[in-house]
């Protein structure tokens, strides 16, 4: 949306308003506006002024929505209510990519591209084109955008309607939004007594306000329109003081409020769907009886339910709805701000009508983090990337342990491989889904992945042979920084399954050991049969200038290596942690404890690198799932310095 | 066979009847080639239905009654929505009411669809399943289910699901569609009506086994409507014409010797027969037009009425008429202003019945100055049909006696399958309290 | 991947405690689905369906009912010895049905009450779900079980996926399909935030709330829902029995109900029964027949 | 008691008993007095793999220093046999049940490699801490840190982490 390139006001009576939907309907486009429906004023397809809620309010409170028959013509004099735009450029369920497996176990990765409806919407409020905004930075504003999204934002045409009547739910002057309009239209009415003061805020608005039969606006009229914003704003007030919450908000995270709120809070998600600018997703897959041909269906999903958090066997980082109500509303107000520079809210109220519990976020906002001052910071606008499954080809599959598989992957011809950097990858099954695992070896064909099976995926995944075919995405996140480490001793700890992810650390010192002081290895496995690469890592012994160090929690009387946890193995160690950079993965828990054990030694924050585990689905940072307070675990990590986290790493719920 | 009885009396037993809705068995006595008894055993756990609903609130008891059954929810749904509305005097619009009967609709095409091609049609090809059938005959099996699905979808446009719909209140309904929402139904309620009228000529087909008696129909007749939920109680040979609430005044439940089941009985102690072969000859006139030429062009009028085997046919004919009385309904809708009728609640009792594909289902209801349930009766359309499988299976029992134990099974099973039972409907089979009644 | 075209057949049995049939009708139901499924699955044991009977084991057993007889118990562990999975369906199984609404009752005088000749009826004292007998292995809830979640169940199963049944409220499911919460909007009680989704927000989209028939979902706040009840105007004991239908017996509605005055019918005074699962009832609220149900709704909607 | 004839008890001087302590994580660092004193209670022995080293509800007469090789704390579970809790790595201590009443081993040491063991006799070794208080106060703090540390991998190992 550009800025006005036109000033000029219009007066259109309320006789000839038909005339508006019309044109826009000549224009081939479907027009979406308020109506009413099931008790309240709802957006959906118009075809006549009639269709509008003429002379109808709606009285807003916490956790109740009422109409009302005003006994007046007016057909814009209500706040805000059930339905919000998202749906309309961000559907609720969408199928986003389609893949087939043949008989031969040949797989394809396609994307679904779904035909784009001209829309027009009316009736667009201030606090909503905000939100729009909002969503826009989201979907379009990072390195991974939302090509679906970027097409039905970009072909609606938007009719702002001046808010008159806010309820008493509505605080968009504190988030700094509304009442007023002021950009993101491509044309902007205010409705008055006898008709519409209408302005165009766009190219394709002044388009369309040259063919409209406007009259001159009177100047008693635009002082009513002024008075009415006035008299908006008035009633609204300033609720909560928006400046410096973010750093308010986050100071409370131990607050005893938030247990307080999970007392009444149904975590039912109402809020969150009500929202016009949560944006977090799940996907699943459909598919038919075979597996051979199988959708991923996209939809709508709430921090507020278990599975959001949820990781493989029954973990999860948020098991308390006090934890998710603190997310949500810490996410809303502060971590929305650092990841995208700007507040997630815009003071619309929905979250406070259609809350059951009737929660209002004002009044939790205000005994939490009660005022004082901040400002708001600007966002970034890189360009879009599509995200591609590629089909990689199983050249080896090499059995590590009883459940543990490492399968050698070749790329598809003439991709550059080189070129590509990142840390994992997303491995699809048609029909059954993507997971997100560690690249463990970079290979000039393609990658090596050491696998675990513990859920049907990353089973099926260890049993797949020779030959057989998988998709890849491009490899996501933010790996080891090796250069970091460079000309510094090194610390490499891997518990279980967290050996992988960091082989390819281990890889590079191999290759360039040079550049490298003293380098110590150390592996904890639950038993010796769980040991990872075990001829390779009795390899790296021999060469004589890397410390091996291996453990196991538990044995029987035939190992005769070491036995304890993975923190033994150095905690007596004579190596000086100072001048060394330490890159440790593995279950959280093990890494607590090695990183005490690492403090010890003398190894700084800063030079601590850690993995975090985290409910993945999308890997590019747009589903929400993998949040830990400002970052996208995916997208920003995940491996992350210990300075980084601060006191999120390890926080209960977080 | 090991006792010198034995030497002249034989028993039969099949245990777990199949292809019905719930656990039966059967227990005959022959002997000297004369069967001395037959029992059908249910096996339904006692689920206190009747007890389940005292103190409830009407609304709530609409819910409730549907899962006595999970094959015919809305039999149960309408006789209780009847009866209350009776009560309360409650006029319910006469759009709601044809919406009712649109989705009654949707229930008999969906029922009978799944008896005629998945239990019953098996029976007369000669196959254990509709599944094994499939591996011949697909496309009869495709057709059934085509035909099925059509019954589904309907009910779950009107009711909200096909098994236990949520849209029927006292009064009315929660919701009535509006008219844009039922129109997709009617071309495929054409399609329907097409697959209808040749599932009717596909069974008018088959080889009825020759098994022809005189026993008493009974159905609900209504003037002007094929009867579903509204008319009066009557037999086909006059015997029999009550009011829909007057069931106790002519019939009755009675504990059998020898049984856990409650059978009914006219006050005569006379079995009888309900069902698609009861209504079809009793409300012939009132058969959809469309019906009754299918009928006609069967010539099976007759046999319907003398032969239990041949209800195949009568579904068929019934299938026809719902398609098309569907059809009829949507062409006539218009939403109508308000869903449902308000009421107030008031102490009282009223008798209402409705057909259930496999035959009336009759309920008495008793309520309190608040509205709330205080006693309740439910004699599903089974237990009636009961006595009158006994007897047949009495009469029919010695031309298969002499077959294997296999193929008289098989056979025995098909004669039980005519009536359709719905033994998960049978919890009050075990309700004694009418003995004292 | 191969591996899954050389699997034999699984062999699936379906098998019906107390119960009204249509849970295991829900597999018939899959018209457009159930002969491919039949080639697929070896339906080995469906009494409703098929003559065929067999003995396991069984790769897959789908459980319909709740268990309330002493035959029912012994068969409910015959089978878990003949099944690798032991699937529950729908609410009589998962949550003890409408049938478990007679345990808040005294069951002896309960039986006499209904029957003539109460030493016919052989049941237990409560009717239960199945898991508080056997273990079970993967649950479809609903009343019935919702045709769309079965085949993706069945999917699932063939493919070696994951089914995908979220566990999340009724109210996702309803805000994602553009509904207007009954209850925000008409005040009418809604147990769809306390109740896991798989219906599609059935009962919002024809105007009335959710009887949860679905089952309570993961970490249902019964207690913040129950006092949302009473502020729409319900007295206790009517905001409990909102939450005494098909899956009353799952906790935590069993708690709530039993709190606020138990279920309809009884008297708080009467004492729950004695095989314990159930806390005594706290007298909250007078509930003489007269007062017990909820008040009839008033009118139409304006 | 370790099986004598697996066991090779050494005779060393008093100082290069103090030198070999010195070379320990548990005995470094310490007062040059109490390191005599603790040499003076010493006495050193080497086994071979697969001895034996102290019994569990044994008597625990000596507190172990592995100057080298590896020894292994196991304990007999039930239908699983011999299962190794922890191994003990040189310059760490075993038998500390030798100054913890009731002086009864609470699991069966192993040598895992051949070992070489510096033995502190227990029952002089309670007598030197409730006499020396200084002594003490260096000795307590070194013991509890090894306990403290076998505690909390217990418990991680309990937690059993990689398992998840």
């Amino acid at each position: 949306m550009t800025s006005v390139t036109k000033s000029a006001t219009g007066f259109l009576p309320r006789a000839r308003f038909q005339q508006l939907i019309d044109l826009l309907v000549e224009d081939g486009r479907t027009v979406i506006g308020p109506k009413v429906a099931d008790g309240a004023i709802v957006y959906g397809e118009l075809r006549s002024v009639a269709d509008l809620p003429k002379g109808m309010g709606a009285e807003q409170r916490p956790g109740a929505y009422h109409l009302h028959d005003r006994g007046d013509d007016r057909l814009f004099a209500y706040a805000v209510g059930p339905t919000s735009w998202k749906r309309f450029v961000f559907p609720p369920t969408l199928d986003t990519a389609e893949s087939r497996r043949d008989e031969n176990g040949h797989v394809s990765f396609g994307r679904v591209r779904h035909e784009i409806p001209k829309l027009a919407f009316l009736g667009v409020r201030a606090c909503e084109l905000a939100a729009l905004g909002i969503e826009d930075r989201v979907f379009l504003g990072g390195p991974y955008t939302d090509e679906d999204y970027r097409a039905r934002r970009s072909s609606a045409f938007i009719v702002a309607v001046q808010c008159a009547e806010p309820a008493s739910t509505c605080f968009c002057a504190s988030m700094g939004t509304g009442p007023g309009v002021r950009d993101g239209h491509d044309l902007s009415l205010v409705e008055l007594a006898d008709g519409f003061l209408v302005s165009p805020g766009s190219p394709a608005g002044s388009a369309l306000f040259e063919r409209l039969d406007l009259i001159d606006a009177a100047t008693d009229q635009l002082t009513a329109a002024s008075d009415q914003l006035v008299s908006a704003r008035d009633r609204i007030g300033d609720p909560i003081v928006a400046a410096g919450l973010h750093d308010r908000l986050l100071a409370q995270l131990d607050s005893p409020r938030w247990a307080e709120i999970a007392e009444r809070c149904l975590a039912c998600t109402n809020c969150t769907m009500s929202c016009p600018t949560c944006f977090c997703t799940s996907a699943s897959q459909r598919s038919d009886l075979d597996g051979h041909v199988a959708v991923t269906e996209r939809r709508w999903e709430s921090c507020f339910t278990k599975g959001f958090s949820a990781v493989a066997l029954g973990g999860n980082f948020r098991p308390r709805v006090q934890d998710r109500y603190r997310q949500w509303l810490t996410h809303k107000f502060a971590s929305w701000i650092d990841q995208f520079g700007t507040s997630g809210c815009v003071g619309c109220g929905r979250c406070i009508a259609w809350c059951p519990a009737g929660i209002d976020i004002r009044e939790e906002l205000n005994h939490i983090a009660p005022p004082p001052q901040a400002a708001l910071g600007n966002g970034h606008a890189p360009e879009g990337q599509p995200r591609a499954t590629r089909v990689f080809r199983v050249d080896a599959a090499r059995s590590e342990t009883h459940d543990t598989v490492t399968l050698a992957l070749s790329r598809p011809e003439g991709m550059d491989w080189a070129s590509e950097h990142g840390e994992f990858v997303m491995v699809s099954v048609p029909a059954v889904g993507s997971v997100p695992i560690s690249i463990s070896r970079r290979l000039p064909t393609g990658m090596e992945l050491t696998i675990r099976a513990v859920g049907p995926a990353s089973t099926m995944l260890t049993g797949l042979e020779h030959g057989a075919e998988v998709g890849l995405s491009a490899p996501l996140g933010r790996g080891w920084p090796i250069e970091a480490a460079e000309g510094h001793d090194v610390v490499i700890v891997g518990g279980g399954m967290g050996l992988p992810p960091l082989r390819p650390v281990i890889d590079e010192i191999v290759e360039h050991r040079a550049k490298y002081g003293e380098v110590h290895i150390y592996h904890g496995a639950r038993t010796p049969g769980d040991l990872l690469y075990t001829q390779e890592l009795a390899a790296w012994a021999a060469r004589g200038d890397l410390d091996v160090g291996v453990t196991v929690d538990r044995a029987d009387q035939h190992w005769l290596g070491r036995v304890g946890i993975v923190t033994h193995l150095f905690d007596h160690a004579r190596w000086d942690g100072s001048k060394a950079v330490a890159f440790v993965c593995g279950p959280q828990r093990m890494i607590q404890a090695t990183i005490n054990t690492l403090a010890s030694h003398g190894i700084t924050p800063d030079r601590v690198f850690v993995s975090m585990e985290r409910h993945m689905e999308c890997g590019v940072g747009l589903c929400g799932h993998c949040q830990m307070g400002p970052y996208f675990v995916c997208k920003d990590g995940p491996v992350f310095s210990l300075a980084q986290l601060g006191d999120a790493f390890g926080r209960e719920g977080i | 066979m090991t006792t010198d009885a034995a030497a002249f009396e034989r028993s039969f037993r099949v245990e777990g009847i199949t292809r019905v809705e719930g656990e039966g068995s059967l227990h005959l006595v022959v002997r000297d080639g004369e069967v001395t008894e037959a029992r059908l055993k249910i096996f339904e756990a006692p689920r206190y239905f009747e007890q389940l609903v005292v103190g409830r609130h009407p609304d709530q008891v609409i819910d409730i009654v549907a899962r006595i059954c999970g094959i015919c929810p809305e039999a149960y749904q309408m006789s209780a929505a009847g009866a209350f509305e009776a009560i309360f005097g409650v006029q319910v619009d006469p759009q709601v009411r044809a919406l009712r009967r649109l989705l009654y609709a949707g229930e008999y095409i969906e029922s009978h669809a799944l008896h005629v091609y998945l239990l019953h049609a098996p029976d007369f090809l000669g196959y254990a399943s509709a599944i094994d059938l499939a591996k011949d005959h697909r496309e009869v099996v495709e057709q059934g289910l085509a035909l099925k699905k059509i019954g589904n979808d309907l009910m779950g446009v009107v009711g909200g699901r096909a098994i236990h719909p949520v849209n029927v209140r006292v009064g009315g309904l929660y919701r009535t569609p509006a008219r844009d929402e039922l129109l997709p139904m009617r071309p495929r309620l054409v399609t329907a009506l097409e697959q209808a009228r040749a599932t009717l000529e596909f069974v008018a087909q088959f080889d009825a086994p020759p098994f022809e008696r005189d026993v008493r129909l009974v159905s609900l007749k209504h003037p002007s409507e094929y009867p579903l939920f509204d008319g009066r109680i009557v037999s086909h040979d006059g015997s029999i014409d009550i009011g829909i609430g007057e069931w106790r005044s002519v019939f009755h439940e009675e504990h059998h010797e020898g049984s856990n089941a409650l059978h009914a009985r006219t006050e005569a102690g006379e079995t009888y027969q309900l069902g698609p072969s009861a209504r079809v000859t009793i409300a012939a006139e009132q058969l959809h037009p469309v019906a009754r030429e299918a009928l006609a062009k069967t010539r099976l009028a007759d046999a319907i009425a003398r032969n239990p085997f041949w209800s195949i046919a009568a579904r068929g004919v019934e299938l026809v008429h719902y398609c098309a009385e569907a059809i009829d309904i949507i062409d006539a809708y218009e939403r109508p202003p308000r869903p449902y009728e308000p009421w107030s609640p008031r102490a009282g009792a009223a008798g209402w019945g409705s057909e259930a594909p496999r035959g009336l289902c009759w309920h008495h209801w008793e309520t309190d100055a608040a509205g709330m349930v205080t006693r309740a009766q439910i004699v599903p359309p089974t237990s009636q049909n009961q006595g009158q499988i006994e007897a047949d299976l009495r009469a029919f029992a010695p031309a298969v006696l002499e077959l294997d134990h296999a193929e008289a099974t098989r056979r025995l099973e098909q004669l039980i399958r005519s009536y359709d039972p719905c033994i998960s409907c049978a919890t009050h089979f075990l309700d004694l309290t009418l003995e004292e009644a | 991947m191969a591996r899954a075209t050389t699997t034999p057949r699984p062999r699936l049995a379906v098998v019906k405690l107390a119960s009204c049939d249509g849970c295991q009708l829900m597999l018939l139901d899959l018209e457009d689905h159930l002969l491919a499924i039949a080639e697929r699955v070896d339906i080995v044991e469906f009494p409703e369906a098929t003559s065929h009977r067999s003995s396991g084991p069984y790769d897959v057993v789908l459980v319909e009912g709740a268990v309330s007889t002493p035959e029912q118990l012994e068969q409910i562990h015959e089978i878990r010895r003949e099944a690798k999975l032991l699937v529950t369906i729908g609410a009589c199984a998962t949550a003890g049905g409408i049938q478990a609404m007679r345990n808040w009752r005294d069951h002896d005088a309960f039986r006499a009450a209904v029957y003539a000749h109460p030493e016919y009826i052989e049941s237990l004292a409560t009717a239960r779900p199945v898991a508080d007998y056997v273990k079970v292995d993967a649950e479809l809830r609903g009343c019935p079980i919702n045709a769309e979640q079965l085949l993706e169940f069945l999917t699932a199963l063939l493919t070696g996926r994951r089914p995908n049944l979220p566990d999340e409220a009724v109210c996702a499911a309803c805000k994602r399909a553009g509904r207007v919460c009954v209850m925000v909007s008409q005040g009418i009680p809604c147990l769809g935030p306390v109740t896991m989704t798989g219906c599609g927000a059935l009962c919002p989209g024809f105007d009335r709330g959710c009887y949860g028939c679905f089952g309570p979902r993961e970490q249902a706040n019964v207690t913040s829902l129950s006092r949302g009840f009473m502020h729409l105007g319900r007295t206790p004991a009517q905001a409990g029995r909102l939450f005494a239908g098909f899956t009353g017996y799952a906790e935590p509605f069993r708690d709530v109900i039993t709190e606020l005055g138990g279920v309809p019918g009884t008297s708080p005074a009467e004492t729950p029964p004695a095989a314990g699962a159930v806390a005594p009832a706290a007298p909250v609220a007078p509930a003489t027949p007269a007062a017990a149900g909820t008040a009839p709704h008033p009118g139409g909607r304006r | 008691m370790p099986e004598t004839e697996a066991v090779m008890p050494r005779t060393d001087d008093n100082a290069s008993l103090v030198a070999l302590l010195n070379a320990t994580w548990f005995g470094a660092n310490l007062p040059p007095e109490t390191q005599v004193r603790l040499a003076g209670l010493a006495r050193r022995y080497q086994a071979g793999a697969g001895t034996t080293l102290l019994a569990e509800g044994q008597l625990a007469n000596e507190l172990g220093i592995v100057l080298s090789g590896r020894v292994s704390l196991r304990t007999l579970v039930p239908e699983e046999g011999w299962i190794t809790i922890l191994t003990v790595e040189p310059g760490d201590i075993f038998g500390q049940s030798a100054v913890v009443a009731p002086y009864r081993s609470t699991s069966t040491v192993v040598a895992l490699q051949p070992v070489d063991v510096l033995a502190l006799d227990g029952p002089g070794l309670r007598a030197a801490l409730a006499a020396d208080h200084d002594l003490a106060a260096e000795l307590y703090p070194r013991l509890l840190q090894a306990l403290a540390r076998r505690l909390s991998a217990t418990r991680l190992q309990m937690l059993d982490l990689f398992a998840r």
